[in-house]
């Protein structure tokens, strides 16, 4: 019997021959490696996992019939999860080896390309953001909206409480993380209205006040609605001495407004929008923010140096705010974060360059504008619910009940969200644009 | 081997010009990104990924990192476009999403000893997190207020952190000389504010906690939860099970003992498992199978969420097919090879091995030596050194973990960079590396002068 | 504008920056890369090709549904293109762009990752063949048979004829190429007949002659049948001054007799049937021969060199049989080879191992015989024909007419050979065994 | 850089013992192979692959190679497990496969002013000698039984010898003081006897052959059929076509003109386009549409085949996926980028470029060194150096192809490359490669003692 590949049993990716295992056992001194166990007998277990081995060809067959029994809907899903055409190249670079299989850069004399890579897509951030400093990734918009919240409280220490102000119409994602990130830090939640799916300011200047350490918004909001006041939000949180966070996604960024420009001192949200495609939730989250809270920052840095030939070279930095040395004291508990995404995102980013990614942002705002508006001629059915410019997606009012024009249009293969009895909520980018003519043609049936 | 910036290559400047599209007041004026095109792309990151190392380049025996052999064909199995749905569709249109979800969760409830799994956490830290809002939650709804978390000494950063997080004092448990849980310090740590111990099995020294079912026992008399750090889990698959030693509540990485990629620092999945008395808990959603099918559902005194969605669904995914290929039998093999690496390795270092008998990883020593420049001298060898200067229990500690995909040779080779390396000159280790491609890199300049993006780069770079 | 992946029409590969492009022509010293076109008026072309340019998302799309109107048959096809599972490990690897986008290695410094491998390939085939010589590919096996009968008739100059001798079984393509190729050298063929699917000794001894060049025989046979007679057909052709070429392929080599010791001078076949998997008939030819016809073989040879600092080094060798230094007295024409293919197949071969090689090869003779008792026991089918041992594939009599069994089998999913009115071929691997059992289901409904 | 061989790493011997399934006289006796387990493996070619260069780490400017950037996205096209059908399919059940062959026969036919194209030969040599096959079959049919193939002394090797292939005799042309055909030398060539004139345009130094159309009507006068070695195309896309200069026959290497991947020296694919006369000679089957869809068929006149199947598919699903990716306006551009970039190098260098005007590639002189020489000093600058000492009309020549995929910086570094090279001493040129991980390797050495595989190897190796 060889090794490896070759054995009847034991693990395919253990590469050990029966000669190479005997002169180690007797390297070491002992009869087995299972000898090799300090493990006393009454915490021993002797049973088993009932859970067969299987060979790479037939595991791969019975997992693609597995997922062969999803049912394939063209999705027109968006609320936080959004998808755009992933192009080959960044699936091809980013599967390379070199960088899928390397650890957090500890070694940064070894690790120079995916620092490099990080570095660049935090310098794509900055210029998407307009702050300058930005971390190389949180998990996802919603745990770096709570970490954002948090840095707000320890910057505010001196505050009368430990209030963070939310839009009413928050993704449940997002609220539910805040609710639990919060909850050790003694701080509570309060939420503003909105008026007609935006903030409404005056609800909120009510709201705002010196126990409220930071007012997050959010453009495009879950609902698809571009904020028309987000410099008169972020003046009303300056003004009451509370940070001023901003939810977006990455391709918003390239077309609404710098957040710099509007005050945001965090910008929090969504890159996975590019570079990673749907993938059942899973993120990427943005985490930018002013010079002044560099110390503050949650999640991992790479910043340049130089090496001992005074060649630039890159390595994580400001690693004292990191978990591993300042322990409870940290900014953060994250360790293992997003890094691979994050070098998709780059890539997928670069891939299109400014001119494309500022048409992709700019489609988002037409094709909603005109699939609304073809929806909106469909008797039974009013879009945008919202008389507001819109990102990528709206809700549509349905005179039917909604669950069951939604279910209506599974059964023709289209998937859109429900938000309640009489309100769907439609979303289209690039990959699923060539499909609005039959979404239409199936809505006129069904509505 | 030196890679301009993308920015070197090409900066446009785009103005942003929305006229019919958007009011002007609610655009931004112009956007500067690198212009380039496919061609030049391919050679960038080509050759950035060259400037990386990689485990598919060598060993990589960071301690309490298992970094073990990435399996190709669950990077295929994950790309399945029919797995490509979004969080939101309705339960009966995303049965064989829900179907693999369903059996990760049984095979690691399974594997780890415990009754009910999430798969939410999106990496082993978020795992740590959700796990302690769990029992901050059981001893709330039991009326019972406790403040405290002890957590050893020698436990990973993210143990403090994660319990900070949540809202506890963190109660440090030093060792004992043999390098485990001190009995006596944790006895007189436990009190009525303890919520939970967390403890890593074998602890950072490799070393397994005999001690297991006393230490169990005294922190659950005292009404205390006991918390499974999965971090070392690759070490025990198939021999002992944190359910079967007490354990209330675990986190699995994935990322580790599953063998998905590590990615550069991420994405990983810390799966968090908990004993039945835990299970209403559990964050939302969870799937559960039924007659018509799988579907969610919100556990009964649900936590809420720790994450926006479902978590990191590609490593979810290459984890299950990580597992479903070992098998039991491979599972098995897998720590017992991890185990006997560790030891051969060991057997054939000059560098003292303080404490054992340890498992699947140990703590050398470096003496007298620098570790930090043993380490980077051990680069101009060909490989990654070992993780330096942690456990502080072990001075100049080079903990150290070479998981089973090692054969022998590769073994001898990384035994030769660590006794080559130690038996070097002081001024070799203080200027090593030589022969990497970046020499040694100034961090002390990096935080005192933060330059964090090419925009902080002056014209002179 | 920008360049690149921003431009709005040309060639999306091509990065030039309008700004470059401009320096560029200033340096050449035109208005215009058009001018450089130094083509007279009269053979201008000014029409169009009418193709559009289409973006690379929906390009995707198009050719996914175009590859779509494929019917999902499982195949139980072979007769010389034969499917075993590539394990993901070949795609991953052959896939990284330093194998896959690089050239012939003409500058062997920079080239010694795929030049190792190739020696590799070659090595893997001498074990296989026990011959010392075998190139680096041909294209595919009816290619390289017919280069055998071409260097057997240089080696046979002094010959009373030019006549190869070739199986009256013998696949459609491999005859057409051979007869394509034999053509300008002269050369004729002539087919031996077959005796219950394996080769008539009596028959072709009665055949060979002085004017016989080559003797070629196959086992296995296009049929499947593994010929019991190798040596003897070997004798027969030596002592006639002829040469043995042996057809096989990469699989069947691991357990059959071993060509070296039953005479073979030349072996030839597909190695496609490991690395490649099911791709249209794409091939891979082994060409493997003795030391002493080495400096007449065709096609590439990497052999192992000492560099400048006496490190062991590999280079393309013996060039000078080759078309470009050789020009019309090469001895082949070949320049562009299936290099890519060897360097699969042969992480193919690694990653199968001895024993697993060997058991692939077994399961080939046992699922072959097990699923002709099958098919035995069904009335109306007689299986195999051949009273012979079979690899992979066998005959199918049947009482019914073939061709309308094999289309009620399409019909029911699966794809089978037709040979002619009352015979059907039928070959299983390792992937498509698992749907052996529907097989004979269906086949019990058809017969 | 050096990484053992597999049978270094482990030789294993597993006894054939076919006992019950084959009698022992049909068997092996035993087989010799490495038998290593997947990281291992995943190590090796990894490795293996950073020890080589390749178009997605730098320029490859090899005069008439065309290397040029592969699209990453015909990679995934052709992975299609849709796509992975048998060749003995019944037609009906292969629609989507005989679609696209039908659409790549259809561009091509298009791009190449022909009538009818066949995709069946493997490489551009297999469609030289196709070409070459109808013609004769062509002529015979005729009753005209010719024996010359003319071809120019500048042409590629591969010309000469898919005409002796055919059994034809050579009659090699010189070229005329300006690098291109000798009218006169033509005219004294041509014959009776002449089956067919090959001819690269532009020809292997980059020139177009201006005499074309009065070329043309020589060889049909006399008879002949005129054929064009497609391996210079990219220079023309859009702006001439063979078909309309008098050519009857051509094949297309789709490596090169149409970006699918060289992998290391093949699969290519050499599809043959002729004019409406000639394609009942066509090798067998072809691709039509009929109302009822697509089906194969046989030429009624068929040459017959040229290999075993079908050719090469999926270099042939890459080259359709191209070209339906460029379409008219991208084809044409890559055209001009390609003559642009080869004359912008040319104007960078500080070597002569004797002959010209050319389009996309040129052949500059080394002078007084040795082409050779100065090609491996290239090495150490980082790049690949041209096609060194052919065409022979140049002396000392090197032979250039940029393509289109380089930008200005790659060309200008390309050009500091030549330039530097060019004026390095003698010994540097002698010595060079030093800053290869290889060395210069010795060639003699390796033909006078062919050592072709691992067993020819000595132990002390």
């Amino acid at each position: 019997m060889t090794a490896g590949n070759g054995r009847r049993d034991g693990s395919p990716y253990a590469p050990h021959t029966d000669a190479d295992e005997a002169a180690m056992l007797d390297a070491v001194g002992v009869e087995s490696a299972e000898s090799l166990f300090d493990i006393p007998e009454d915490v021993r277990f002797d049973g088993e996992f009932d859970i067969d081995a299987t060979d790479e060809r037939d595991l791969r067959e019975s997992i693609a019939n597995l997922f062969a029994r999803n049912e394939e809907l063209t999705e027109f899903l968006g609320r936080g999860h959004h998808a755009h055409y992933v192009p080959a190249l960044v699936d091809d670079l980013s599967r390379r080896s070199e960088f899928l299989t390397s650890y957090t850069q500890y070694q940064p004399e070894i690790a120079q390309g995916f620092l490099q890579a990080l570095f660049e897509y935090q310098s794509m951030l900055v210029e998407l953001t307009g702050l300058p400093v930005a971390n190389c990734s949180m998990y996802d918009a919603a745990t770096a909206l709570a970490e954002a919240a948090l840095l707000a409280d320890r910057l505010r220490r001196g505050a009368s409480g430990h209030r963070v102000l939310v839009p009413e119409h928050l993704q449940e994602g997002r609220l539910g993380v805040l609710e639990n990130y919060l909850d050790g830090a003694d701080m509570e939640i309060g939420d503003y209205p909105m008026d007609d799916g935006a903030v409404d300011l005056d609800a909120l200047s009510d709201l705002v006040g010196d126990e409220t350490v930071m007012v997050y918004a959010e453009s495009p909001t879950v609902r698809g609605v571009i904020e028309e006041n987000l410099s008169e939000i972020g003046d009303l949180a300056h003004e009451n001495d509370a940070l001023f966070c901003l939810g977006s996604d990455v391709v918003a960024l390239a077309l609404l407004e710098e957040p710099a420009s509007v005050g945001a001192d965090v910008v929090v949200g969504e890159a996975d929008a590019l570079g990673l495609g749907t993938s059942y939730g899973m993120g990427l989250g943005i985490f930018a923010t002013r010079e002044k809270f560099l110390r503050q920052v949650p999640g991992r840095l790479v910043g340049a140096s130089e090496d001992a030939e005074d060649m630039r070279a890159f390595t994580l930095t400001l690693q004292t705010r990191e978990q591993h040395i300042r322990k409870e004291r940290a900014t953060s508990n994250i360790c293992t974060n997003q890094a691979w995404v994050a070098l998709r995102t780059a890539m997928h980013i670069a891939w299109l360059g400014p001119d494309r990614l500022v048409d992709l942002a700019t489609r988002a705002v037409t094709d909603a504008r005109d699939l609304a508006a073809r929806l909106d001629d469909i008797s039974g059915l009013r879009a945008p619910v919202y008389d507001r410019h819109h990102f990528r997606e709206f809700v549509v009012h349905t005179d039917q009940p909604a669950p069951a024009i939604a279910n209506d249009l599974a059964g023709r293969g289209f998937a859109v969200h429900t938000l309640d009895d009489h309100h769907l909520q439609v979303c289209i980018t690039d990959v699923n644009a060539d499909a609005a003519d039959r979404l239409v043609a199936a809505f006129e049936e069904v509505a | 081997h030196y890679e301009p910036l993308l920015s070197e290559k090409d900066s446009t400047t785009v103005e942003v010009d929305a006229d019919g599209v958007l009011p002007d007041d609610l655009t931004r004026d112009e956007l500067t990104l690198p212009g380039l095109s496919e061609p030049q792309l391919a050679r960038h990151y080509t050759r950035l990924s060259q400037m990386n190392y990689s485990v598919e380049l060598g060993p990589y025996p960071l301690g309490s990192c298992t970094m073990k052999y990435n399996p190709s064909f669950t990077e295929d199995v994950a790309a399945d476009p029919n797995a490509a749905v979004h969080p939101d569709r309705s339960d009966r249109t995303i049965q064989g999403t829900l179907g693999l979800l369903h059996g990760l969760q049984e095979q690691l409830a399974e594997i780890g000893g415990m009754d009910a799994v999430t798969l939410q956490p999106p990496a082993g830290a978020a795992g740590e997190f959700t796990g302690i809002l769990i029992a901050k939650a059981y001893h709330e709804a039991r009326g019972d207020d406790r403040s405290e978390i002890i957590i050893p000494a020698s436990a990973h950063g993210t143990n403090f952190a994660s319990a900070a997080l949540a809202g506890y004092d963190v109660v440090e448990l030093p060792s004992d000389e043999d390098g485990r849980v001190d009995i006596e310090a944790l006895d007189a740590a436990i009190s009525e504010e303890t919520a939970a111990l967390m403890l890593t099995n074998p602890n950072t020294l490799g070393l397994f906690e005999r001690d297991i079912l006393e230490i169990s026992e005294m922190v659950h008399d005292a009404g205390g939860l006991l918390y499974y750090d999965g971090a070392n889990f690759n070490a025990l698959l198939g021999r002992a099970r944190p359910g079967d030693m007490g354990f209330d509540i675990m986190h699995y990485n994935v990322h580790k003992t599953f063998a998905t990629p590590h990615g550069g620092g991420g994405p990983g999945a810390g799966p968090v498992g908990v004993v039945d008395e835990l299970a209403d808990y559990l964050p939302s959603p969870m799937v559960r199978e039924t007659a018509a099918g799988y579907e969610l559902f919100e556990p009964e005194s649900s936590i809420g969420k720790v994450h926006g969605f479902g978590g990191n669904w590609l490593v979810l995914v290459k984890a299950y097919a990580y597992i479903a290929r070992l098998g039991d039998s491979g599972l098995s093999d897998a720590s017992a090879k991890a185990v006997l690496n560790a030891n051969y390795l060991a057997s054939q270092l000059d560098l003292e091995v303080p404490y054992g008998p340890f498992h699947h990883e140990f703590a050398a020593t470096s003496g007298d030596r620098d570790a930090a420049d043993v380490a980077k001298r051990m680069l101009d060898y060909g490989v990654h050194p070992p993780t330096t200067k942690w456990p502080e229990l072990v001075s100049q500690a080079m903990l150290t973990e070479p998981t089973e995909v090692e054969d022998k040779a590769s073994l001898d080779d990384l035994a030769h960079a660590f006794n080559a390396a130690y038996a070097d000159s002081d001024e070799a280790l203080e200027t090593a590396p030589t022969k990497t491609s970046a020499r040694r890199i100034d961090q002390v300049s990096a935080a005192r002068n933060p330059r964090l993006s090419w925009q902080a780069l002056g014209d002179d770079e």
